[in-house]
């Protein structure tokens, strides 16, 4: 079986690059096949790369605070172009100054994001939670049997 | 290759340029050259940022200053008035939203409609174009305090119109420091034409008997940049803002942690800026530093915090940097509350103060870490220049195409991407990949050998691992990244 | 004058004081050494104080112990399980509250009662007497790392023996240290004999094969005490430890925010101390040092406590002391809540491990700084022995009396309370008045010269409104107390 | 007129000095004539040297967050010592721990106290305190004119 791919990128305007160098590093080493857009994505290149590549999922960060206004709409255009069901995850420092998590998580899970991260999640945890919501054992690009306890998104401010 | 010559804009040139920047946006029309002259002029003297910045040269003081910006103009008047008195800064900001950045003033414009709706910022910066100049001048008219936009705009000519018209007496930004590491497509050649229209503007203004500080953004991606990096950007940028008139320069660097490289870097970077600007000509230029507390990841819990942010505090200090931008203990979440903002002035004032009277000697290990830093800084310099045949603008250009100036960890199309940096044994930030950097072989041999000690000390090689180590490690509360 | 002597208790000398010591509150019955031996060796080597020192010692690392005591038993075990946990502290404490340190136990039982009554400590620390080994017990073995006591007081018999029998590895005091500062009316020579007792039945647990280690309160009023007086106590202390067979000290000294002198002071502190101890015939003792933040009054905002905080951990870190004793937000209000008391280990963890690779010079300034504490210690402490006539002790209290040591500030009537302290201009404490100390004419200069600076500075007169002002100055955000 | 007398002193097993030190410099160099009893003073001690000096007021200082158990009674024992209406004035750290301070003040006048001064207070401000109600002028020592407002107690925090 081919491993599954992703698709990675920080939404908007935002330029924070750093994050997304190394989630590619870490859902690459994961055994994930990844489609890294970089920063300044649009919600329309997202989708565009998720299709072309077939992926099972967007992965979305923004990190620079506009995450509420730039994530908005996603998931239906997902679903007016034909990839109404692929997961859509989010993290990063997704709203403007430091607030309650739970608040934050209802608002993206509202918009249709199927997972929602506090700041500083490390990748380890969208990998546990990609291996259980894509139904794989822990390296996806060795085969692929069901795996895993699915957990909870982690709660708010956990540190590695 | 598109090319961009250093050389300072006619009137005419100038003149077509602003005619349609003015009309980017409805607010660009509120602009009136000699009404803003004449509002400059009238503002008194603790208003002017080049005051305060010369009183601290001359006194060898250290002013702080914070970012700060929100959505709605009452908001920022009551955010800078709390951190001009409870947070007892010497300066204050006025921090542009990243649409407006962009600009993307529309979107700025929704943002705006958003956070009067819900009451709470939707922005996170006060977007100075869409509020245009009579609603920003109640902003700079509600403080005691010089006031500068601070932002990261690749093209910032209508921002610097409204913000210079609306009473801002200083403007960071540079073609190259508010390119490689805020934006992804725009070319350099653009960003540094947008910034030779920008630093005309202050040069006029300047001729106008106005004074007006500018600052390149010294940290870049604020992420284990080594210093010999940035001060090249900064010595390039200062040298072409002087070549359009630009008369008061705060050139910045970004703290690494290494409290020697530190002061090293600081002072380095005062005698370099002042070198070239000399050299090429503009030796009327006053030069000052700003010392920018740590701009990596910062730890989540908010004492660390405040250790990361005193300990910035210590080098800008024990550097006798000009100013120090200040971070909050609410940094690795998001804008900070006035409340944090002020609580990282004050924790950065008492270090300031306790430390007055203290200084760093000039030992062994200062000297060598200024030694290096100037070798690398004056090696790249040079290929800039060599590649421009004696232009800045266009060597600069070239230089970034060859990898010769080349940023670790920016976002830009135009950047090459090829050299990555990692602490040394003792927490200096050193080249792990030196990619086409123009530097000699003695000083490839010091970072290896400095290299080599650390791989030796983890047993374990020298490697992107330990990069990767390196970017986490402040937040988790270390300096170098030590494999668990 | 009342006379005592360094000499090691005889086994029938300390047994009449026991049977005396044992019966002064109910809970001394609970006491069987036999079974507190067995208990102690018990005791996994994770929760042994000396064990954590020695590895410290070994790694050149730096230790954190936080300070906490209340008065209940489950409140005790909850603040230090956080202290432990949340805080991240290597050691950790119970501190002892005022009434226990006066030996008033009928008052401390008021307190527990009350505190009871009322569902808030209403003692400043944990009444370990009253509670007794039982209850004590609670406590330390609801913890997972090294204990120890932490109190100031004068007749620690009792204390030492319910304390030791309890599990902790490890009590601060000393003769002079938990007498001059700590009380009014307690002559030296009683409180010295006292601590003997303390001493002694130490040196019995080492004699059973119980490592404990002791700890001489460096600080002593906390209040810009001049380094040499400080090691002067310290030294002597360790002296009289040793002759009564303790093993492993760890010698303070409190902050006095001038880096250099910091920094000096520490290092010499070890050197003299080791020095003594060989000279004298205790050199199988094992010597480490302890660093006390800022022990003076601090601000009231807490952004600047942290600022305080953590400018104690670096002069922490670069002096390379054994342990930090690590200071709160809370300082300048009250007993700190245990989140405020993380809040301060966890701001000191992250400076010490960001500077944990990095080291300060060993400049000019340093080494002069180390040679003026050497010697004026030297000095000191060369006449407390002549007047001894060979005898630590007997010279003790006679140089008390004559003034050859005199603590600033301190509360004792047998404290001459002639030496007055003040900084110089570059923040370094040294001596207003020097009262009898027996210094050299060249060291006097010196100190006459720093202050001759200072005093042009500010263009006013050395004298006690400086000092009141250096007093004041941490708490008002500065290191020196500048006139206005 | 002569100077009023004030005695001062740390009560209770408190031992903090160095702010009693700076108090009776404070209040000397006012004007007043200070009996100064240090720290370590009972409350007999506080009351018999009132007597003694016939003083206008007993400045209590506490540091060490006993000032609750200490303090009690204090007011009693002036009346049945016929002093009842002595000035009393307290200030310091006074309870244990960091609290809001309109408690503290009230616990404190409920036991007599006429003036409650939160942690950290200047010296000059019980000295104008105490100018005001012992109804002097400026310098007590040169002359006693009535002056001065009398202002409130300084809020929670101040200071200098
Ligand atoms: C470095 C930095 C910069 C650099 C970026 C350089 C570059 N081009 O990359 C510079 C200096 C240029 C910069 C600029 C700005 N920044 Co900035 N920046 C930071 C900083 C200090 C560190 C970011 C970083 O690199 N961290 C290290 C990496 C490894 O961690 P990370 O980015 O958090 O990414 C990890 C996690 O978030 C997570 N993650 C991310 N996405 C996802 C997605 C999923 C699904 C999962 C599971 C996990 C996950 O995994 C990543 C890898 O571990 C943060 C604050 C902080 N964190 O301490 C602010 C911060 C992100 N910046 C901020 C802001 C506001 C800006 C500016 C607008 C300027 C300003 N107003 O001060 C501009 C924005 C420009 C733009 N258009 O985007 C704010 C955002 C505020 C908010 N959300 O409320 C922050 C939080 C600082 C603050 N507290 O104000 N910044
Ligand atoms: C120095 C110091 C010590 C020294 C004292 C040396 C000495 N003998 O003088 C040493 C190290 C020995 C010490 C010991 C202890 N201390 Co202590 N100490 C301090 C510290 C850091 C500074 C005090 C000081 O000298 N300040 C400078 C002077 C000028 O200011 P001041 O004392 O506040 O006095 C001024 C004002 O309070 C005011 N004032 C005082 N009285 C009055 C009265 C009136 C009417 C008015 C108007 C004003 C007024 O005017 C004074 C002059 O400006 C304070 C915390 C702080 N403030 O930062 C803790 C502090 C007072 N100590 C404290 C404690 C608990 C202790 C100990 C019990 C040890 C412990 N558990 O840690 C022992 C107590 C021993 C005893 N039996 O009393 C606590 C009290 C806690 C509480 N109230 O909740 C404090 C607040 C620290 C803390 N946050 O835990 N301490």
């Amino acid at each position: 079986m081919n491993p599954p791919t992703l698709v990675l990128g920080v939404i908007g305007m935002d330029v924070h690059a750093v994050g997304n160098k190394i989630l590619e590093y870490s859902f690459t080493n994961a055994g994930f096949k990844v489609v890294n857009l970089g920063v300044m994505v649009t919600q329309e290149e997202f989708i565009h790369a998720a299709i072309e590549t077939n992926a099972k999922a967007i992965i979305v960060s923004s990190l620079y605070g506009h995450g509420e206004l730039d994530c908005r709409g996603l998931r239906e255009k997902c679903v007016e172009m034909g990839i109404g069901d692929i997961l859509l995850y989010v993290g990063g420092n997704l709203v403007v100054g430091k607030t309650g998590f739970a608040e934050v998580e209802k608002t993206f899970k509202n918009m249709g994001f199927d997972r929602v991260y506090p700041p500083g999640t490390p990748p380890e945890t969208a990998i546990d939670d990609l291996r259980c919501d894509l139904g794989l054992n822990n390296r996806p690009d060795k085969g692929g049997e069901t795996g895993g306890n699915c957990k909870k998104p982690a709660a708010f401010g956990t540190r590695v | 290759m598109e090319t961009v010559k250093n050389q300072r804009l006619s009137e005419q040139e100038f003149e077509t340029i602003r005619h349609e920047v003015l009309n980017q946006w409805p607010t660009g029309r509120e602009v009136d050259f000699q009404e803003a002259v004449e509002y400059q002029k009238s503002l008194p003297k603790k208003k002017v940022f080049t005051e305060a910045i010369n009183r601290a040269l001359q006194r060898g003081e250290t002013l702080i200053q914070p970012r700060a910006g929100t959505a709605l103009v009452e908001e920022q008047i009551k955010l800078l008035k709390y951190l001009e008195t409870e947070g007892e800064a010497d300066l204050l900001p006025t921090t542009v939203d990243s649409y407006t950045r962009q600009n993307r003033y529309k979107e700025a414009e929704t943002g705006i409609e958003e956070s009067k709706k819900t009451g709470r910022s939707l922005l996170n910066g006060f977007p100075i174009v869409n509020h245009g100049i009579k609603n920003t001048r109640k902003v700079t008219e509600a403080v005691n305090l010089p006031i500068q936009v601070r932002h990261g705009t690749p093209d910032a000519r209508l921002l610097a119109e409204i913000a210079l018209a609306s009473g801002f007496t200083a403007f960071e930004g540079g073609g190259i420091s508010y390119n490689i590491p805020y934006t992804k497509n725009i070319s350099l050649a653009d960003s540094i034409r947008y910034w030779q229209y920008v630093d005309r503007l202050t040069g006029i203004y300047e001729e106008n008997g106005i004074a007006i500080n500018r600052e390149p953004f010294g940290p870049l991606t604020g992420t284990l940049v080594p210093p010999s990096l940035s001060h090249a950007v900064a010595v390039i940028e200062s040298l072409l803002a002087a070549e359009q008139g630009v008369k008061n320069i705060s050139v910045g660097y970004g703290q690494s942690g290494c409290l020697i490289q530190d002061i090293a870097a600081v002072q380095t970077l005062a005698q370099l800026t002042q070198e070239y600007l000399t050299e090429y000509g503009y030796g009327d230029v006053t030069v000052s530093t700003v010392f920018h507390q740590w701009m990596g990841g910062f730890p989540a819990d908010e004492a660390k915090a405040f250790a990361v942010i005193s300990w910035g505090a210590v080098a800008a200090a024990f550097s006798g940097a000009t100013k120090v931008i200040v971070k909050t203990p609410h940094e690795a979440f998001g804008v900070p509350t006035g409340e944090a903002n002020a609580a990282g002035l004050k924790a950065t004032r008492q270090t300031l103060n306790m430390l007055r009277e203290q200084s760093f000697p000039q030992s062994k290990e200062l000297k060598e870490e200024k030694e290096v830093i100037l070798e690398e800084t004056k090696s790249i310099l040079e290929r800039v220049i060599t590649l421009g045949r004696g232009d800045w603008a266009a060597g600069t250009v070239a230089a970034f195409a060859a990898g010769v100036l080349d940023i670790p960890f920016a976002p830009s199309r135009f950047n090459r991407g090829k050299v990555m940096p990692v602490r040394d044994n003792n927490g200096a930030v050193r080249f792990l990949d030196p990619g086409n950097l123009p530097l000699s072989r003695d000083i490839l041999d010091f970072h290896r050998e400095k290299l080599a000690a650390r791989a030796k000390e983890e047993k374990r090689e020298v490697g992107f691992q330990m990069m990767i180590d390196d970017i986490y490690a402040v937040s988790k509360g270390m300096l170098v990244g030590r494999p668990r």
